[in-house]
């Protein structure tokens, strides 16, 4: 048994490589966001520079619309995330429990929706949008937010509900719960880590999306944050100060909700709700 | 009156298959009835008719005088307790007992008054607030059967309720339910695929096969008077065993034996049924029925078990006793006087009545 | 149990009309790809226009660099997805089956990364790649993708193989195999249907993206597909037809690998690979 | 020579957790020898230690002459049926079959030929070319048996081979792989938590518990010497009765009851043992030495079993006859000649040997 463990040393050695790799990055944002002008390029390897300011970050609230574009991308990804998960919860219990007409047709519909890829989708998009005169609408967006979000969070739910032994169902019923009641009291309460994933997916897709969101809102004050960010970029020389602090508010409210949530995350992905 | 009344129930699923036919079933106030069968055998799908689980193609389901056939689960006044358990993971002990009263609008001190006392019963006490993952499966079954008796229900359903318990906690299990019925005189409908459980706990025993009730009595009228080969082979552990044969002239002839029958007048072919304790060995002057080379030898301690092949036919003798015999050694059995089983060789296979017998309803 | 049935009718009504809502688009898009001209919007409501041609399909191959960004999607796309599984079904194996130190850490790690919204990472990701001197090359746009797709794919095939009984492996060792053979001709094979979810991920991942390779990628006879597609919308006036007949094409290897894979899809997502 | 020998070994997991406490256990060339102990005493654990999946922390194991601790699974010539079979899905049972002798390298005629005789002996003929899961639980353990059998190694391990089955099939697969013993004659070492399987399947049986080796010993003599109150309390089923008290001059004085004991040389307190079967209802002349009311009465046809309770300790009576008693009914009970065990009442509670007992070596 010598060997074996020569082999996981070198597995561990490529892992942390890459760990270190993909965490690399954001701190270099970080790093970004605290050099006073748009210093981009540094021989300076430490993570915060000598002579570091929060002025962009200060910017970002006085001279640009940021608190706004905040408000927005709230409003929408939130909006998203109710409107997904509430059906989502629904839906994906109906595929888990009930064996209706047509249940393995749409299982595979859905999964057939999640193979275009979205470059092809922008077209029809602004097609749809156009023509339900939803142009530089936070509805526009919302919709179709919803519907991407939809089938990974049908499949999530439907796979949690799986996990839930139908048993618990019959003896609330048997307790005096009619359907209603002993999905609402007894499955949906043991469906909260799955609730959470499907919730955390939802808001996710809408907090951080881009290609949509320039495709559908063209007014600088219904951007939502990544439109926003990116605009920092567009002009002539990029506002790389202004971009990196956006950039380090907009990921963390998403690290705070994960970090909150970790615990529901883990318990969600890996194991379901009940062990028998 | 909770009494349980099914008349020519059926049940037949979507896909055209017919898992129980024609159930016809009267279950009296108090009794503890056990429905046995082998797996498939429609005894669970009866039971989840009656508690409403399942809808009925046919028929009818009655508790006291009233048709619940159209009742919600909860408006039939039974309680269940399930395989596996089905304890709401996210209740403490004492919610998951007090949750059927809650639903029903109990009043709050009222549940908490009855769940102590069914906590008192079923040693409960220490555990009220723990959650069900907290506990061992014993007392996981405990809490079950606890969330059953609080709701104080014309009836208790049990689904294989000790199929996950280890074979230790079973038999305590088992003798806890027999005193708990005993207690408490609650009509009781118990299914288990164990012939074990059903001769021990039943005061009648509803024998199941393919959707068809093949007989209900006693246990022991069961044992003894099986009404027909299923039954007979399905009672009893190690089971019965049969040897093919005919009948002529009040003597059965099949593979490797002879034995005379008195009192039987059935002619032609036939099988005999004889249950492995009523195979002894012959001893003194006795004169065996066959002599073969033993296979396999058990000695439990108290008793011996012997596997053995008559013409190719797998027999098991019991004795009672501790004996020295190896595998491989010849031994001449004989067969307790008039301790046989006769069965038709038709489709039915229902088994011969003869004066040989005793009277079903001596015990 | 009347009651339940209404509630079932309602909600596959619900669902019916989500799936439509998202298989329409597609059709759309085939639509204005067979309409001669640059033609977005019409009443016409057939599918197939009366005046149906195939030009915009034939200017795509004759006029447009089209077959050159399908030769970088493809190679990018494929490098990256035999990267992406050799890396994940070997780490995946480590996760699930040795207890080694930091591997809650490790698996923590692994979530984290996921937290970052693209636009975050659209910065370091520039930096980076200028410093290593890999803009406009397609191996920067690999470390890439490889890196953002492994996290899913490692927590993918560590939850496969946890489906997958130890005791398979331990029989095969008894057997006479090495620990590496146990994997290679027990474990890996019934892995399959996990390791096709996590190719067909890779695969897409690279495939459709736009962002990042919008960043990495200047030339145009670099462009993979989503960036030539762009471009045709990036011209004054937007060439329509073009684009739709180029998603058209984008997407129907995906399509085909979808359907093609159906059946390990479906498996992999429900049930994992050894029924007990 | 295919003996395997344990010198004082020991498995202590990082945690610290000690599973395996300095084990000594010799298994003769073709013996049949039964690990058996409650979950956790450590027998599945010794089990894989043996079979090379489990590093050996102190101590050494040795199959014939070699010392196999460091050698690789596939190295140590023996072959294991594990629990859930673990046939590979991908693979035909012709292909699970030889894939160890392919591993080796062996002819492909070779491995046809010995494929083929397996199958024969386990009656899989028919199933050669089907895949695992289009099998019954009874087909996959015999093709688990199969694929140990054609690799003809110099040891069969097997770990809870029948526990996934039911019942009935446990029983029939039992005699097989008594049977399969018999003809093939090699050593094997087999674990269960089955005490039954146990005494019908074991030359001798190591008795575990808490990782420490309790008792070796062949069936019988476990069951009439066990070393310790816990031997005698895990073997035999129902187990057996455990009376608290004091011995005074030849005399037991326990809760409830006195028993003059002979040829008893222990003084002060003690725990009697009396097996249900010893427990007898006293008829006629016979004095009882207890009289209680009955609490649970299960009648099985051929034997009845009695539940009562002495001062509040809960007892068991095995009665092999059907009895009509009722719950509830006052029985008086007599211990059989000489057939009770007096344990220490210290932490080892070791039986105190005494010469009412027939000699160990007798049977």
């Amino acid at each position: 048994m010598k060997e074996p463990k020569g082999i996981t040393l070198l597995r561990h050695a490529v892992l942390i490589l890459f760990s270190l790799f993909a965490i690399y990055p954001a701190l270099n944002v970080l790093s970004i966001s605290l050099r006073p002008g748009d210093r981009l390029r540094s021989t300076d390897l430490s993570i915060i520079p000598e002579d570091w300011s929060v002025d962009s970050y200060i910017s970002l609230f006085t001279e640009q619309p940021f608190l706004t574009w905040l408000g927005n991308s709230l409003l929408v990804s939130l909006l998203v995330t109710i409107f997904g998960v509430t059906l989502a919860s629904i839906g994906g219990y109906a595929f888990s429990r009930f064996r209706f007409v047509g249940r393995g047709a749409g299982m595979a519909t859905l999964l057939t929706t999640q193979m275009f890829p979205a470059t092809m989708l922008m077209l029809p998009l602004y097609v749809m949008i156009a023509r339900l005169h939803l142009v530089d609408t936070f509805l526009g967006l919302m919709l179709f937010y919803t519907a991407t979000a939809m089938p990974f969070c049908l499949w999530q739910m439907k796979g949690f509900y799986d996990t839930i032994p139908v048993s618990l169902e019959e003896a609330a019923r048997i307790d005096g719960c009619s359907r209603w009641q002993s999905f609402v009291r007894v499955t949906l309460p043991l469906a909260v880590p799955g609730l959470v994933i499907t919730a955390l997916f939802s808001f996710m897709t809408a907090w951080s999306e881009y290609l949509v969101a320039a495709q559908v809102l063209q007014t600088s004050e219904n951007f939502t944050l990544p439109l926003g960010l990116k605009s920092f970029q567009e002009t002539m020389s990029t506002q790389w100060g202004l971009y990196a602090a956006g950039a380090i508010l907009v990921s963390l409210p998403v690290v705070i909700l994960f970090m909150v949530l970790s615990r529901y995350l883990v318990s969600g992905m890996t194991l379901g709700a009940v062990k028998e | 009156m909770s009494e349980i009344r099914l008349t020519n129930i059926i049940k037949r699923y979507e896909d055209g298959f017919v898992a129980v036919k024609n159930a016809q079933l009267e279950i009296h106030d108090g009794e503890f009835m056990v429905l046995v069968g082998p797996s498939g055998c429609g005894k669970s799908t009866t039971l989840r008719m009656i508690a409403g689980l399942e809808e009925v193609s046919e028929g009818d389901i009655f508790v006291g005088d009233q048709r619940v056939n159209d009742l919600e689960p909860g408006d039939r006044d039974i309680a269940m307790v399930f395989q596996n358990y089905a304890l709401y993971p996210h209740m403490t002990v004492r919610a998951n007992m007090g949750f059927g009263l809650r639903m029903r609008g109990v009043d709050k001190n009222e549940i908490d008054h009855r769940v102590n006392m069914a906590a008192k019963i079923l040693s409960l006490e220490n555990l009220l607030n723990r959650k069900p993952k907290e506990m061992s499966g014993g007392q996981r079954q405990r809490v079950a059967v606890g969330r059953a008796i609080v709701r104080q229900p014309s009836a208790f359903l049990f689904d294989e309720p000790l199929s996950n318990l280890d074979a230790k906690l079973r038999v305590q299990m088992r003798t806890e339910l027999a005193k708990l019925h005993h207690q408490l005189k609650t009509t009781t409908v118990y299914v288990t695929h164990d012939q074990v459980e059903a001769m021990t706990l039943g005061n009648r025993i509803t024998v199941m096969n393919e959707g068809v009730i093949q007989q209900v009595d006693t246990p022991l009228n069961l044992y003894r008077h099986p009404r027909n080969r299923f039954v007979a082979g399905f009672i009893g552990s190690p089971a019965m065993n049969f040897i093919r044969g005919n009948v002529m002239e009040s003597v059965f002839s099949g593979s490797g034996i002879r034995l005379a029958l008195d009192k039987v007048s059935h002619q032609g072919p036939a099988t005999l049924g004889v249950r492995p304790e009523d195979l002894t060995i012959a001893k003194g002057d006795t004169t065996s029925i066959f002599s073969v080379p033993i296979e396999v030898v058990e000695r439990m301690g108290h008793e011996t078990v012997l596997y053995f092949q008559l013409s190719g036919d797998p027999l098991v003798a019991r004795i009672e006793e501790d004996l020295a015999i190896k595998a491989g050694e010849n031994v001449p059995f004989t067969i307790k006087s008039q301790r046989w089983h006769l069965f038709e060789a038709t489709d039915d296979e229902l088994r011969i009545e003869h004066l040989a017998h005793p009277d079903p309803n001596k015990n």
